[in-house]
């Protein structure tokens, strides 16, 4: 098995420093399965359990490598932060103010989204992504204002959009702001949908609550990946709300898609050729063809450099 | 039927004072008893006033919540005339916990749309106390489209503790139907017009509150989770929920200072529970006039000002 | 109670020669639960029986008496008859042309629709309806054809429509013609509906089959009868198709209320003060008020006249 | 698997005695035997082309309903390539009888839609038999809606014996769901393409099966009820099925002479069961051939086109 991942891979598999191979004798721990894997074959699977068919959160780099080719991706905004709108900071609680410093400091991340230009197969995409290891992948101001510019991008530039989505909702610490950031963000993805520009919508364990209830349901086609838990309240919260014990299948991708919620479930390993077809099927019909409303054609578009930034609160 | 929150004591004894020194006066009349009584009236006004002025975020959640607190057919009833209820979402079910259909505000006809908490144990629990099954949101969509067909304005009232969390709500995919709500009520040709009337909870209330012009009434709440669920997230312990209640910023006085909402109706001394004839007169009244300036802007750039008015809404450094 | 049928009423109920007053002594059984009520009674009650609640079939005259305006109803294409296009006469089988003569001896009637203009509360209409007494109210060409005539006519004289659906679903005897008509009728409703002309449809008992599945169901208004059986499939096929005994409430009007497939189930006695309200709200709206899509307004048409009639084709 | 039809036995019989000649050929060569074979192979394939040229209507709804007769997903494999099934109605379910994505007919994407039976007990028992609920005409209509959006034509293959009718259809909303899509396709602002392919089964068909150009293969039929059901309805007796088939006309042959349908694809002799390939390849070719018309029509034209089609379908005197 060829090595998957260009760069080496933080996190809980043990990162070995860039170029250098995982040692033989290392091992990860599923975590949902606990059965012990080497980390090579884990890293060569692309993080999917032999033993439960587990889909473990992939990194920005790891899900990039994935996905994109190999130098493609050409991130935006990587610096931007989260304001601070309620003023969180209750008496004798965590502010938010320190809790986006420590999130900052255990993850390495800015912020649990990324977007920015790439390719699929040669396809110029806009690409996006949430990060778990962020804030619990939660939306607040910059998850917002990132999807936001990204279906805007991809309008503008009659890009497809691609969005892997892994939340545990809206984020409590921005309250209402939080809340709204829904609305902005499924206003945007119907902006992108008036341009008839595709979107691809990727659901990874887990989404959740206000993120799959805006953006992430609202695909052109709807991906979960095997095993992801994908839904609204979520199995926990359901079994806190109502004391029931639920099935091991409830809200899972496989429930989702029998329940008739997503398009497919996919196997990582055949994620990319996935998309890639969908994106050439969509991209040859006649509303790209002609270029229905926008006049621009798709594939004339710039490769890399960066927009002009939109106008921007905060 | 009389429901007393805690903070409210004072008021109910100057109430029961009152009430007493009136039978006295019917008995028998006396000067004294008359000054008493104006004393006694003042009293209660000038403690309402100042109870309701100073309510506590945790206060106004209780407020409300509150079961005499007018819902969305008290308003269709006492502001709107001829409202008639359509049902059903044409696949599933008719949920009780929206309600909607045409009706006349000030003469035009507008759809209405609105949270049904439900009065009473059995027509609360068939109306799952306001929490919308998908079918709901559904429902509202139907409507909602119905006023683009006939451009009929749209006019929304929250009033949901938030959206239903079952197994049988996943299985009909609640995280669907609300994106879909959501985003529809973003490209809605018609005007849209949403007031907060109670509680304004979580995506189940956004389902329904995507407009042109978000109003609240005074003691009304709008919040990312009910403060329980935002305790538990945030601390791991829902009895912090009145903590959660402060931190999360969701009165009205906050959420204008936010720039969330357009305008605070102002609520009678004593609640929209104490007077609801006096807070469906405010309400009628800012609803006739905000929906007349929406009815004067051309459609096209309400729905430009729309995306504008939330694709602004955010806090960041960049 | 004021006799409520204006001219005398054919049928089961025991008719009474015009203007004559229905003797005291005459009785009624009622169809579903065989209880005997007074002729008198059972009129002026509009046909709805106390003890059980049946709303009992109307004959056009009837209904007409029940919701339009006295004197205000002008039926269009009376005597449009059925063509045979199967020739359908299976040996030793009675051949469509038999029955749709047998049928026309028994009724009196020529088809199992009516259309034409009328008013509600002074609101000027386009007003249908089918009639079980005829062929069991099954759509054929002729009420497709007339279906499709009524929303072309409400289209472009901007009247509201109004249809009092009661069928057994598409007529066997005309085969595939008869199916096609559903596309007929559902595509004469979009017609309308793309002209912002308001649709109040009221389903009566029985509303079954291709009849529901295709303009019955597209009301911009679903209006049922108490009690009215309404569906696709019907209690009795279902019972024959499963073998199961269904509950008594299964499609009934109230069924479909709770399963959200109607607006509302309207006493016959308030039916003609809430098809009245109705419309005065949809016709007191932005899009009828300034006649989008069309220009000429909804109040200045001409009254009773004719129009010119559709190119048909048969 | 092999299934014989009553009236394919003559073909079968020769089908044996030429393998049994090829046999004995393979292990002693003569030229007798070899002889004999070539009258046999012309015998079969005469016998074949008689039996089939003169198939009575019952017997065509016996190769109709064939179980090797291939289905929308054969031919998904078969004529288009890169077929991407999608799946769900985002409400309710996903429902295996009507399957249904884009893929690429001759190098242009298009939106395939069609029922599908399912292949042995166990395959279509999952999907009903190719009799859909509600959430499979609803999965239908957002793929046309999605098809629309992209400007994909739609073509849509009818196998369904028609529409499902149990308790819980009607609880869904059959009805509503069947009238909700042939009221869609009437307005689908994209070519619509139809082909029946098998059975062409009442509104469970129709709900797929409003289009620009309503094709059908020869030995496919296309009625207002099941012969079982229609007999039933009629007579009060499904056992005349076969007189119901023969008076309702649901042959190709009858619907070109009735103008209901606009051409007949020929099936090899013997059956689309016998030569799939053979039978793919012929409805490749007509596809082709009408899709590249369509294109070729302006859109609005195509509309008016298509509601003047349906709006002529009638017979009656006035
Ligand atoms: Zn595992
Ligand atoms: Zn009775």
């Amino acid at each position: 098995m060829r090595s998957f991942f260009r760069r080496a891979v933080p996190g809980d598999s043990g990162s070995a420093p860039g170029g250098t191979a995982i040692p033989d004798d290392m091992w990860v721990r599923c975590p949902r399965c606990r059965e012990l894997t080497y980390a090579r074959e884990w890293e060569s699977s692309f993080k999917v359990c032999a033993k439960c068919g587990y889909n473990a959160p992939l990194s920005a780099q790891e899900r990039i490598a994935l996905l994109l080719d190999e130098g493609s991706f050409h991130e935006l905004d990587a610096g931007m932060r989260s304001g601070d709108p309620l003023r969180f900071a209750p008496a004798g609680r965590p502010s938010y103010h320190d809790k986006l410093a420590q999130w900052t400091a255990d993850s390495g991340l800015s912020e649990a989204c990324i977007y920015g230009r790439g390719r699929v197969d040669g396809i110029p995409t806009v690409f996006s992504m949430l990060d778990m290891s962020f804030f619990a992948g939660t939306m607040g101001s910059v998850v917002g204002e990132k999807i936001a510019r990204a279906c805007e991008l991809a309008r503008d530039e009659r890009r497809p959009l691609i969005i892997c989505s892994a939340s545990g909702g809206a984020r409590q610490q921005e309250g209402s702001i939080a809340l709204l950031q829904m609305a902005k963000t499924a206003a945007a993805v119907r902006s992108l949908g008036r341009a008839r520009v595709p979107y691809i919508s990727v659901l990874t364990d887990p989404t959740l609550a206000g993120v799959t209830a805006s953006f992430a349901a609202l695909g052109d086609c709807v991906i979960a990946e095997p095993g992801a838990v994908v839904g609204f309240a979520g199995p926990r919260l359901i079994e806190q709300a109502t004391g029931e014990k639920l099935p091991p299948s409830a809200d899972t991708a496989e429930f989702q898609l029998e329940h008739g919620m997503v398009d497919m479930v996919v196997l990582r390993r055949d994620l990319r050729a996935v998309v890639a077809g969908l994106l050439r099927l969509f991209l040859d019909t006649a509303a790209i063809r002609s270029s229905r409303p926008l006049s621009d054609g798709l594939l004339q578009v710039p490769e890399d450099e960066p927009v002009s930034a939109p106008v921007v609160a905060g | 039927m009389s429901v007393v929150l805690d903070f409210e004591r004072p008021i109910a004894e100057l109430q029961k004072r009152l009430e007493a020194l009136e039978k006295q006066i019917a008995a028998h009349p006396k000067p004294e008893l008359e000054a008493e009584r104006g004393v006694v009236v003042a009293d209660l006004e000038r403690t309402r006033r100042d109870v309701y002025r100073d309510l506590s975020p945790w206060q106004k959640v209780q407020v409300a919540r509150h079961a005499l607190r007018p819902q969305t057919l008290d308003y269709a009833k006492a502001i709107f005339t001829e409202f008639t209820e359509f049902h059903g979402d044409r696949a599933y079910a008719d949920d009780g916990a929206i309600v909607g259909g045409p009706a006349r505000l000030n003469g035009r006809v507008v759809m209405l749309v609105g949270h049904q908490r439900g009065k009473g144990t059995k027509d609360s629990v068939s109306r799952n106390f306001g929490q919308p099954h998908p079918e709901g949101y559904r429902k509202a969509l139907r409507l909602f489209r119905q006023a683009e067909k006939f451009g009929m304005p749209l006019v929304t009232l929250l009033d949901t503790p938030a959206a239903s969390a079952g197994l049988a709500d996943e299985e009909r995919g609640q995280a669907w139907a609300l994106a879909e709500n959501i985003a529809a009520m973003a490209e809605l040709q018609v005007p849209i017009l949403t007031v907060i009337i109670g509680q304004g909870g979580s995506g189940g209330a956004l389902a329904l509150g995507v407009a042109d012009r978000l109003l609240m009434l005074e003691h009304a709440i709008f919040s990312v989770a009910p403060p329980e669920a935002a305790a538990n997230i945030l601390w791991k312990d829902s009895k912090l929920a009145p903590e959660a209640a402060a931190a999360l910023r969701l009165t009205a006085q906050d959420l204008v200072d936010l720039e969330v909402i357009d305008r605070i109706i102002p609520e009678p001394p004593g609640g929209a529970h104490a007077d609801q004839a006096g807070a469906a007169e405010a309400l009628r009244e800012a609803l006739v006039e905000e929906l007349g300036s929406l009815e004067a802007t051309p459609m096209d750039r309400l729905l430009s000002q729309r995306y504008a008015k939330y694709r602004r809404i955010g806090t960041f450094y960049e």
